[in-house]
């Protein structure tokens, strides 16, 4: 096998190696390379930066932990803005493996004891799992308290003063989605805001795994999501904004050193393919 | 009496319109009026090379539906994958050849069970339906992915196909799966899995190839009367934007008041 | 606690057990499949059985709340054990059929809606091609608006082409449904470069499992990276045993015939 | 006879339902007791496909408990799997028995091996991704022909456009990547969002009018 077949058929565990080395010493040794901030990370900032105190801000957890490196400093960083600028959360979660997920956040976020906090009730409220996929969605957003009768701890929602100025889509001052599938963002546009007067009476912003962020562009151009968090790199932007604001750790920069060599690996594999392809190529066309 | 609800006026008209193009064509083609020729579709005319090929080498053919269910949003992809299982099994069955369907919902086994079982008893040879070929795996998306993996490995399928509605298992099986040197041809209507099948897979169907997979392998004039309606159907959207586009360059919002009907 | 100590070794197990399946398909990771299915099975009754508990008894309009037409569904639901029959076998064809006519009339209503009608309609208001401005250029990641009008007007009748079955693409249909394929190319090279950050994401939210986990409890500190070799000693060990037993080679994959890749 | 019971009800049925969730969502306004009783009926199916997961159970301790007894291949890793069930299955049937509303996945053991066992797995098999991708990358990304090389290079511009260090090397790749991904992309995205739209409709009117029934059997 002559090196030019030998590059356009490098044995893939080979690299799969380099992958694993090369993501591995950015979190080991930090790099510190510098961040970037896009437009759809800042429109999130500004839309939940613009809104004003008291307003209700649905915090929609529809992940899992397959999508949890992604999806939990996003969904944290927006906690902790929204908590920052004394709005009322709502949580909950459309996925069950949400339920917990969504719980631990508002304990890093709130207090350690949560819900056990003086504010609960009144401008945060934790409704965990929310049977019904996209069925309860709709439901939810038609009238809170047929949804789930109870938060997350068994307490009716009615001894809940937050849940009686929350009734229904119309409360709602801005939909928060951490989206990794379905039910995610494609489900709370069609059956939250298309059936409740659309992008302006119910913003959402989406935080989402970087892979469904292109087929949003289409929702994203037409205005019926507001603002994108793109995976970690989203998480990260956001951490910035706030770090710079309210001084909120910025934690993800080992992971997105790692990104930028990992991102740079693999366009190197893809050269490398193609100088052997091209290589055998043209052999053969001597021959 | 109720009339149409607010807000979905536009919506029923248009709904009312693709129908009816659909039905219109399906009758004339069903009535022989109208004789609509269709286009090849590669991913679909390699399924029998791929199951001549494992008949060859005396290897099974691994086949998925995704994570397809009927009681999720995307269950149409589901029965489109149904509808190819059908016609694999019955080649598979004409060619001796061993097919396991891998289900990921269990509300699909016993609908899985009979397409095949049917099929079989299309091709003349009921009693080689084996329903232990349709392995259950779990149904959670990464125990299902990497069950049908290492079924994959282990039993060095000659032809891996997968049809349906795909979500992050898709690269994990056509990656892997090109590694024991597999013919694989891959579908789905799920828009951010699609490419992972056009790179990672040796043919592909795109988007609505997938739903249109189950009449075009039916050769039934009524079926295929419904593609041509789609492909109607299809002319009349470009219509409808490119008029959209020039009425708005124009300043008339007729058409746009309409859609917000 | 002490089962935290036993979840964290079992995590450290599991992750380099996986991983050893990208070497090859080996004993340990096809235990660790195996017991993964099991569980995956026990799970997704759990969730079913749930999610028909908190349907079909718990609430106020439900069994609890003494509408006793709940039981109609159970009932039906019941249907499905006609699988195990040979001779009823076609009754689970009842509950199969609810479910998909229900599934069938929410999508086409859904369908029509939101990516049909909305997109139509964003075509049209959202893509100005005159207007002040719309001509100049914009800087940033937007360049000239109504160039982009174009482009997408254009990528997204020509890739619509792409869709027709009952056409020959030949002559002008031809043309357009090339352009269309590049477009759906074009869609897929953004689609695969932008989802490479959240997979790397997904394998460094393991490492940091792997470096940053630690169990602690009274004057026992556990890091998860402890665990770690003896984990790849398994492995090792596994590889060796492996290499020792002669091997049933199976017979050399066929080459593939050689055709044109079809990315249609 | 036995045709009309095993085929042509249960298309009846199919095609009733789909009609009255068509009419119950054009047609009945919300809050009216009529349009309640259809949201009911989507309810319902979350109940209707209970049993399936009782039937997934049996078939797979079926499909395992036989390769066993014949001492099949990889026999000893089917224990694995039956012993896998049973246990969580313990662990889920306690969980039943003591949790207040006879609940699974709320009780508390049962949460805890998803949370702590399972969750590791899980999140382990999709890492795998990270490393698939590139070797895929490194496989079909080729020059062959200009289809393959759009495909490259919108995949390379994206990869630098995305990752931060794109940013810092040049500031002109996050916005072509930003650029690409909301031109060229939307507009492929925009044709396979209306063709499945309208492929998705007309397939579920086949199967409304029984036209396309892969699903539903005997032909004889």
């Amino acid at each position: 096998m002559s090196i030019s077949e030998k590059i356009a058929r490098i044995d893939r565990r080979y690299l799969y190696i380099l992958v694993f080395i090369v993501v591995t010493i950015p979190l080991l040794n930090p790099l510190k390379l510098p961040l970037p901030i896009g437009e759809h990370a800042t429109r999130v900032y500004d839309k939940t930066e613009a809104l004003a105190a008291g307003s209700i801000v649905i915090e929609s957890i529809d992940f899992g932990p397959s999508t949890r490196p992604e999806n939990y400093p996003q969904m944290k960083a927006h906690l902790f803005h929204a908590k920052e600028r004394g709005l009322k959360v709502v949580a909950l979660a459309f996925w069950p493996s949400g339920a917990p997920i969504g719980e631990q956040a508002l304990r890093e976020v709130y207090d350690s004891d949560f819900p056990d906090i003086p504010e609960y009730g009144t401008s945060v409220v934790y409704l965990g799992y929310v049977p019904g996929a996209e069925v309860g969605m709709q439901t939810f957003a038609d009238n809170t308290a047929t949804a789930k009768g109870t938060d997350h701890y068994g307490t009716s929602l009615t001894s809940l003063p937050l849940m009686q100025e929350c009734r229904s889509a119309a409360d709602f001052d801005l939909w928060a989605e951490w989206a990794s599938g379905t039910p995610g963002e494609q489900q709370v546009i069609q059956f939250v805001q298309g059936r409740h007067g659309g992008p302006s009476a119910v913003p959402i912003v989406v935080g989402a795994t970087a892979v469904s962020v292109p087929g949003m562009m289409n929702f994203y151009i037409s205005g019926q999501i507001y603002g994108i968090l793109n995976g970690l790199a989203g998480a990260g932007e956001y951490e910035y904004l706030l770090n710079v604001k309210y001084g909120y750790p910025y934690a993800q920069g080992p992971s997105l050193d790692a990104q930028s060599l990992g991102h740079v690996l693999i366009l190197l594999f893809i050269i490398l393919g193609n100088v052997g392809y091209l290589l055998t190529r043209s052999k053969g066309g001597k021959s | 009496m109720y009339g149409i609800n607010d807000g979905l006026v536009a919506s029923f008209v248009l709904l009312i319109v693709v129908v009816a193009e659909g039905f219109i064509a399906l009758f004339l083609s069903r009535t022989g009026k109208a004789h609509p020729k269709i286009r090849k579709i590669a991913g679909l005319e390699a399924i029998e090379e791929a199951i001549g090929r494992a008949t060859e080498m005396g290897r099974p053919i691994a086949y998925t539906t995704g994570l397809g269910g009927i009681r999720d949003q995307v269950y149409y992809q589901t029965i489109a994958g149904l509808s190819i299982l059908g016609y694999t099994a019955e080649l598979a069955a004409k060619y001796n050849a061993k097919l396991i369907y891998f289900p990921y919902d269990p509300t699909i086994m016993p609908m899985a069970v009979d397409v095949m079982e049917q099929a079989y008893l299309r091709a003349g040879k009921p009693e080689a339906f084996n329903p232990d070929n349709v392995q259950y795996l779990g149904g959670d998306q990464f125990p299902w992915a990497f069950g049908v993996l290492g079924a994959m490995y282990r039993e060095q399928t000659a032809a891996n196909i997968h049809m349906g509605p795909f979500w992050a298992e898709s690269l994990i099986l056509a990656e892997a799966g090109f590694y024991t040197g597999a013919i694989q041809i891959a579908g789905t209507a799920n828009y951010h899995q699609m490419a992972f099948f056009v790179v990672a897979a040796d043919y592909a169907l795109i988007g609505e190839e997938l739903m249109a997979a189950g009449a075009y392998l039916s050769k039934d004039p009524t079926q295929i009367g419904s593609l041509w309606g789609s492909d109607i159907a299809k002319i009349t959207t470009v219509a409808l934007l490119i008029l959209g586009v020039i009425l708005t360059a124009a300043g008339v919002t007729a058409l746009l008041d309409f859609f917000a009907l | 606690m002490i089962q935290d100590l036993f979840a964290l070794i079992f995590g450290v197990f599991v992750t380099i057990f996986i991983y050893s399946f990208l070497w090859k398909e080996n004993p340990l990771s096809r235990a660790v499949e195996h017991l993964f299915v099991g569980l995956a099975a026990v799970y997704t009754f759990g969730s079913m059985y749930d999610a028909a508990m908190t349907q079909a008894v718990w609430g106020a309009q439900r069994i609890e709340g003494g509408n006793y037409l709940w039981i109609v569904p159970i009932l039906i639901s019941l249907m499905y054990f006609f699988f195990f029959t040979k001779k009823y076998f076609y009754l689970y064809r009842y509950p199969v059929s609810i479910v998909v006519g229900i599934m069938a009339g929410m999508m086409i209503c859904g369908m029509i809606q939101s990516n049909f009608l909305a997109q139509i309609q964003s075509t049209a208001r959202d893509l100005p091609l005159i207007g002040a401005g719309v001509w100049d250029w914009s800087g940033g990641s937007t360049g000239i608006i109504g160039l982009n009008s174009l482009i997408i007007i254009i990528g997204t009748i020509t890739a619509l082409t792409f869709f027709f079955f009952t056409w020959e693409h030949k002559g002008a249909l031809g043309v357009s449904t090339k352009i269309g394929r590049y477009f759906l190319m074009a869609t897929f090279g953004a689609a695969y470069g932008s989802t490479v950050m959240a997979r790397i994401s997904l394998f460094i939210g393991r490492l940091r499992f792997l470096y940053e986990t630690s169990y602690e409890e009274a004057n026992i500190l556990v890091n998860a990276w402890y665990i770690i070799p003896i984990a790849v000693v398994c492995v090792i060990i596994m590889a060796l045993w492996l290499r020792s037993k002669p091997e049933a080679k199976p017979p050399e994959p066929a080459p593939k015939p050689e055709k044109p890749k079809s990315k249609g | 006879m036995s045709l009309v019971v095993k085929r042509y009800i249960p298309l009846a049925i199919t095609f009733l339902m789909g009609i009255i969730m068509v009419i119950a969502t054009y047609f009945l306004a919300e809050g009216t007791p009529a349009r309640d009783a259809t949201t009911l009926l989507t309810g319902a199916v979350d109940v209707i496909v209970a049993t399936a997961g009782v039937i997934g159970l049996i078939v797979l301790l079926r499909h395992h408990g036989v390769n066993i007894s014949r001492r099949g291949k990889y026999w000893k890793y089917s224990t694995i799997t039956i012993i896998g069930v049973i246990l969580y299955l313990i662990v889920g049937l306690y969980g039943v028995a003591t949790q207040g509303r006879y609940l699974m996945l709320a009780s508390e053991q049962f949460a805890w091996v998803y949370n702590e066992l399972y969750a590791h797995m899980d999140a382990t098999i999709f890492s795998l991704l990270a490393f698939f991708i590139a070797s895929a990358a490194y496989r079909a990304f080729r020059l062959r022909s200009l289809e393959a090389s759009i495909l490259l290079f919108v995949g390379a511009l994206m990869l630098l456009g995305r990752a931060p260090i794109g940013g810092v090397a040049w500031e002109g790749f996050p916005k072509i990547a930003t650029w690409l991904l909301n031109v060229p992309n939307a507009a492929g995205n925009r044709a396979i969002t209306i063709g499945i739209a309208i492929g998705a409709i007309l397939l579920a009117v086949r199967q409304l009018m029984g036209v396309e029934r892969g699903y539903l059997g005997p032909e004889r």
